[in-house]
């Protein structure tokens, strides 16, 4: 995979994230309601992922690399589902 | 002009020498995650708590110039990785001109968020003494304010920190330290301009989207 | 200090002055059994073969399996099974205890740098003591006026902090007459060690002859109601009033609608807040034109102010929604 | 000034250079090499010890009668905070992960240095400027909010030097991080041939499993102190009650750091006794990938319990119950350790020398610290000791009776190799005695007291508490006595002790196959693992006479 190749393809990605752009702030015309939010942060995890995958080469990269990149995400995931476990029942009655 | 490398005692050779700095960058991207993640985690559990009070704030800030800096990040993203594939292939000046051209995205980016800043505090947006909130609910207002500022502060100081890098790789490729062979430190600096990017790709939707009415 | 002072006050458990108590302590000494034989059942092996495999002791040194899965996984479910137990018989007290007592005698309890302030309903106010009644059950609506303290009471094996801006609750039925400790047991400052007091436990006849001494007081309820005029309540809150504001007889304990879809218990922690900040959860139907009482309220007429409320409330049993 | 190696040449050792020949300031400032910044590291920890220890030492004597007459009330508070910062992020942190694992990391793994020896170097500068901040902030007033921080006392109450104290732990935290990328990469790529994952060394596979946490859970901690430090300055905040802002929130994401933290420091010394129980048994350490497995084990679980820290402060009955269970589990991998360490015992052949006495210490110790955290993980028992003395004797039974007991065993089994020369063994032996009972008598007494109800961080206390006071004052004295002998038999021994072959011990590993003390390149030529770890030969069935 040369760089000529490596240059196109990060254009094709650069304009991927551009439309992911346009399409979140065009959603909000649409006014999902309830849904606003998770289709908000769909595509942000979309934009991210393309960048963390091809912007910043993880995707040919070692099984480390591959596991140093998720640790970060997942312990983030864990911090933030065990907290809201303690906010979200705060006011469950039994 | 040959290339040459510099190969470290402590490594046996230049392969490995490599995928250390690597693995060394995403540890510390791994470690920055979760520094950010502590207000990513009181910003989620406040707009749980406050939904009203923080989609009213959100209204107040301005969506086209956020707009705008996120499109500016993302170009500044692709002449980023540009410039690393340039410099792989040996162009010395394209990258030379594309890491320029990063910088000065950056620099905009920058720009743009001091024009953001400069507006927030004449509509008396920013928290503690000169916070003037006519709406309801002042308190959960300011809330909200107390980390877009915390939260977009911390992002502008990292996107300083990774402009001063590309500054040095700048320094190191224009006097030949970086090169096609010994192109590690362009490319670490490139995941680190890549995580500040992708820090904003999150803070943008939370902070301007959620909340926002059109 | 002679010695025979000295070991005349070594005790091993505090007094038991609640059925709760007991069972505490009951699971406290399964606890100590098992951690007990386990911890002596490593220290006497580890010592026996520290002895018979010595260095220079003769001894049948022919090498043992370096591994073996069936061990590992025998002293790895065993604990796991032993400690499910644990967390069980833990939890399973914990959780009958954090269900709301229905007809508790309420004492508001308010910290403040270094000092607790209680009150009854009868309108009858303590510094660091509290008397109350044999076998009643007493519920603690507790809140703090500027840091995080905790109303500790070891006797009957209870602790809850004491969070400012926020009712946090707890309670206990006292089973045995005497005086028993208050502690704090939050780090609150300079003389966070001199914020301790007295339970009180009377029987019913003490109890109640305790209420009438001293001189006569408005009950809190009737407190509340002259705030509620003073402050100028009553100007929007009733019938005949000028401005459309929901009316608060019936309020206490029922669901409310709110502008933003969501429904919420009425609670003292919806009134306590629609009183401070108005503007946050604001009835379905009406516009938020109600000014802020934040720092015109002191957290005592805050209390008087909600008694009051309740005492005009629904007529069936108070639903509080656990704050924690 | 640190005291200087001096090394009188050593007729035999064929090392006539070693990594200490080279005594110029120079040198030592700014070195790169993993040995020096261990040492460099040890020196410093010395002194925030020598400076929190005597804390403690005043907060015992001050126990000592109900009324607290040596110090006011204020003093005592700061105290308390200043024993616990310094103790915390300044000694149980780094002290065997910076110290014996900066040492012994390169050369268990038969390389030459770190993957990024001048990242090192600069770990060790950015822990020393954290350090000078936080003993700034302690000159100039201290500061009285405990070490845990908690707001709105240490956001908007407190008067005393809270942000500049958290200023020096947020420094001092990039050390952390710094130092556990460095393992992280170092463990990954700079691994001798033959030198596979399952025949590391279990010090290196602890090591690996801290680096882990010091990776992932400091940036929060730098993140909290942060946020509290700047609602202190800007006098608004995230934390503020009065905006909304809810106390619990620092309480979850201080304690989500805080408690992976305190396996920050224990792993590594779990790591230390599993070296020296083989060693000392000369026999392979029984189910050797469980052992390692469960380190890794206790790094990821860690995350998950911090809840247990808030059972009573108001946190959701249904939070507190998955918290309680995940805690639980937690101890598991801990028992394990525990089991197999006493099962390596089986058929050894051992020696009780100091190191050992020190891991036999360390394995009843850390049980019984291990267990009274099952007493603060059921529920209905932490409602009642949450707070109190109970928990202060827990956490002391893990960190000085496990970790310290650990420190001690691993500094006096690699003194040798540090040094080149041999401690007295027979005073080293006594120290350790001495110190196991002083740490039983100091802290035994508080377990008592806790559950009769005496709450922490109390410095005057009703009457019926004094018994056990005085009993654990007493003990504080004789294990003050315990640190302070090392420190001098240590410091005598570079000069005067025995010099040390490459292999006093007689135990498997690549640092016993090089000179005592090393050279600064490690080895000679570049070692290969041929065998599993621990491969020693079948101990003979008849006595061994030495």
């Amino acid at each position: 995979m040369n760089a000529r190749q490596e240059g196109t393809q990060a254009g094709m990605v650069y304009v991927l994230l551009i439309a992911l752009l346009a399409a979140s702030v065009g959603s909000l015309f649409l006014h999902l309601g309830p849904w606003q939010p998770v289709i908000l942060l769909v595509i942000a995890a979309v934009q991210a992922s393309l960048i963390v995958l091809y912007f910043m080469q993880v995707r040919s990269s070692t099984p480390l690399i591959w596991l140093l990149s998720a640790g970060g995400f997942l312990w983030l995931a864990i911090l933030l589902l065990l907290v809201l476990s303690d906010y979200v029942s705060r006011s469950w009655v039994w | 002009m040959n290339a040459r490398a510099i190969l470290y005692e402590q490594f046996s050779d230049l392969e490995q020498q490599r995928e250390s700095s690597l693995a060394g960058i995403w540890a510390f991207i791994a470690s920055e995650i979760m520094f950010f993640g502590g207000l990513f985690l009181a910003f989620t559990v406040y707009r749980l708590n406050y939904t009203q009070a923080f989609n009213e704030a959100s209204q107040h800030l301005n969506l086209v110039l956020a707009t705008l800096n996120t499109a500016v990040l993302l170009t500044s993203a692709l002449t980023m990785a540009l410039a690393a594939a340039s410099n792989k292939m040996g162009w010395k000046y394209s990258t030379l001109l594309l890491l320029m051209v990063t910088t000065l995205l950056g620099a905009l980016f920058l720009a743009i968020k001091g024009i953001e800043y400069i507006e927030d505090w004449h509509k008396g947006l920013f928290p503690g003494s000169a916070f003037a909130w006519t709406g309801s609910d002042p308190g959960h207002v300011q809330l909200f304010f107390v980390l877009y500022f915390l939260m977009t502060g911390f992002h502008a100081l990292h996107l300083m920190i990774g402009m001063g890098l590309i500054l040095v790789m700048l320094l190191l490729t224009w006097k030949g330290w970086i090169n096609s062979r010994h192109f590690m430190p362009l490319d670490v600096t490139s995941i680190y301009w890549h995580f500040v990017d992708l820090v904003w790709i999150f803070l943008f939707p939370l902070l301007y989207l959620l909340g926002a009415k059109i | 200090m002679s010695w025979a002072l000295l070991i005349a006050q070594i005790q091993f458990l505090p007094d038991q002055a609640s059925k709760m108590a007991g069972r505490v302590d009951l699971l406290f000494i399964y606890l100590i059994a098992i951690t007990g034989t386990v911890t002596l059942a490593v220290a006497g092996v580890t010592l026996f073969f520290l002895a018979k495999y010595r260095r220079n002791a003769a001894a049948d040194r022919s090498p043992p399996a370096s591994s073996s899965l069936p061990v590992e996984i025998t002293w790895s479910v065993i604990p796991l099974v032993i400690f499910i137990a644990l967390f069980g018989f833990g939890a399973k007290i914990y959780f009958r205890e954090s269900v709301d007592p229905r007809d508790a005698l309420e004492v508001h309890v308010i910290g403040k740098q270094w000092m607790w302030k209680l009150e009854h309903l009868q309108g009858k106010r303590e510094i660091n003591e509290l008397h109350v009644p044999l076998d009643q059950t007493v519920k603690l609506v507790m809140t703090s006026q500027d840091v995080i303290h905790s109303f500790f009471l070891p006797s009957f094996r209870i602790k809850e902090d004491v969070l400012p801006g926020r009712y946090t609750t707890q309670w206990f039925t006292p089973q045995k007459v005497g005086t028993f400790p208050i502690f704090c047991a939050q780090y609150c400052g300079t003389n966070h060690a001199l914020m301790i007091g007295q339970v009180v436990v009377l029987d019913a006849a003490d109890f109640a002859a305790w209420l009438r001494t001293g001189r006569e007081t408005a009950s809190v309820a009737q407190r509340g109601e002259q705030l509620f005029h003073s402050l100028g309540c009553s100007g929007c809150h009733s019938p005949q009033a000028a401005v459309r504001a929901p009316l608060l007889e019936g309020l206490y304990g029922s669901r409310v609608p709110l502008t933003d879809g969501r429904i919420v218990n009425a609670d003292m922690r919806y009134i306590r807040d629609c009183i401070l900040l108005p503007k946050t959860e604001i009835v379905s139907g009406f516009d938020p034109v109600m000014p802020s009482f934040q720092d015109r309220v002191s957290e005592d007429e805050l209390f008087a102010l909600i008694t009051y409320i309740k005492s005009i409330g629904s007529p069936q049993p108070e639903v509080t929604v656990p704050d924690r | 000034m640190p005291p200087v190696l001096q090394i009188i040449d050593l007729k035999d050792s064929q090392a006539t250079r070693s990594y200490l020949t080279k005594q110029t300031l120079r040198s030592w400032l700014l070195t790169t090499d993993h040995k020096r910044v261990g040492l460099l590291y040890l020196y410093t920890i010395i002194v925030f010890f020598a400076v929190a220890a005597s804390a403690a030492a005043v907060m015992r004597l001050n126990l000592l009668t109900p009324r607290g007459d040596l110090v006011q009330a204020e003093t005592y508070n700061k105290l308390f905070t200043m024993h616990g910062v310094l103790m915390v992020w300044f000694f149980l942190i780094p002290s065997i992960p910076s110290v014996l694992g900066n040492f012994l990391l390169p050369l268990m793994l038969g390389a030459r240095d770190l993957a990024f020896p001048k990242l090192n170097l600069l770990s060790w500068y950015i822990f020393v400027f954290g350090g000078g901040i936080a003993l700034y902030a302690l000159l100039i007033g201290g500061v009285d909010t405990g070490w845990t921080f908690y707001t709105p006392y240490s956001s908007t109450y407190s008067n005393s030097h809270v942000a500049l104290m958290a200023a020096g732990v947020f420094v001092a935290g990039f050390s952390s991080i710094l130092t556990g990328l460095n393992f992280i990469v170092t463990t990954h790529k700079l691994r001798a041939p033959g030198l596979t994952w399952f025949r590391l060394r279990l010090f290196v596979w602890s090591l690996y499993a801290t680096s882990v946490i010091l990776v992932l859970a400091t940036p929060v901690l730098a993140m909290t102190l942060t946020l509290m430090a700047l609602e202190r300055i800007w006098k608004v905040g995230v934390f503020d009650p009065a905006l909304g802002g809810d106390p619990l929130l620092f309480q979850h994401l201080f304690w989500f750091y805080s408690h992976p933290a305190v396996y920050i420091m224990i792993l590594p010394g779990m790591g230390v006794v599993s070296e020296l129980i083989a060693a000392f048994s000369r026999k392979r350490v029984f189910g050797y990938t469980f052992v390692a497995f469960s380190s890794l084990a206790i790094a990821l679980l860690g995350f998950l319990v911090w809840g247990h820290h808030m059972f009573v402060s108001s946190q959701s009955v249904f939070a507190g119950v998955i918290f309680s269970f995940l805690s639980f589990l937690v101890a598991i991998p801990s028992a394990i350790k525990v089991f197999n360490w006493t099962a390596t015992l089986y058929r050894g052949s051992i020696s009780l020398d100091t190191p050992m006495l020190y891991a036999i210490g360390f394995i009843g110790l850390f049980t019984i610290g291990g267990m009274t955290g099952l007493f603060l993980a059921t529920l209905a028992v932490d409602v009642h000791v949450h707070d109190t003395y109970f928990v202060i004797a827990h956490f002391h039974y893990i960190m000085v009776g496990g970790m310290v007991m650990a420190f001690m065993g691993g500094l006096h089994f690699w003194w040798p190799k540090i040094s080149g020369r041999m401690y007295p063994e027979l005073l080293g032996k006594m120290t350790a005695i001495v110190t196991f009972l002083g740490f039983n008598l100091t802290f035994f007494p508080q377990f008592i007291l806790g559950y009769l109800g005496m709450p922490r961080r109390y410095h005057a206390y009703p009457e019926q508490f004094q018994v056990y006071n005085v009993l654990s004052t007493a003990g504080a004295s004789i294990l003050g006595l315990g640190y302070v002998l090392p420190l001098c038999y240590l410091i005598w021994s570079c000069c005067y002790g025995k010099p040390a072959g490459n292999n006093p011990w007689g135990a498997k590993g690549f640092e016993w196959e090089t000179t005592s003390p090393p050279p600064s390149e490690n080895f000679e030529k570049p070692p290969v693992q041929t065998e599993e770890a621990y491969a020693y030969p079948v101990p003979s069935s008849e006595p061994i006479t030495e």
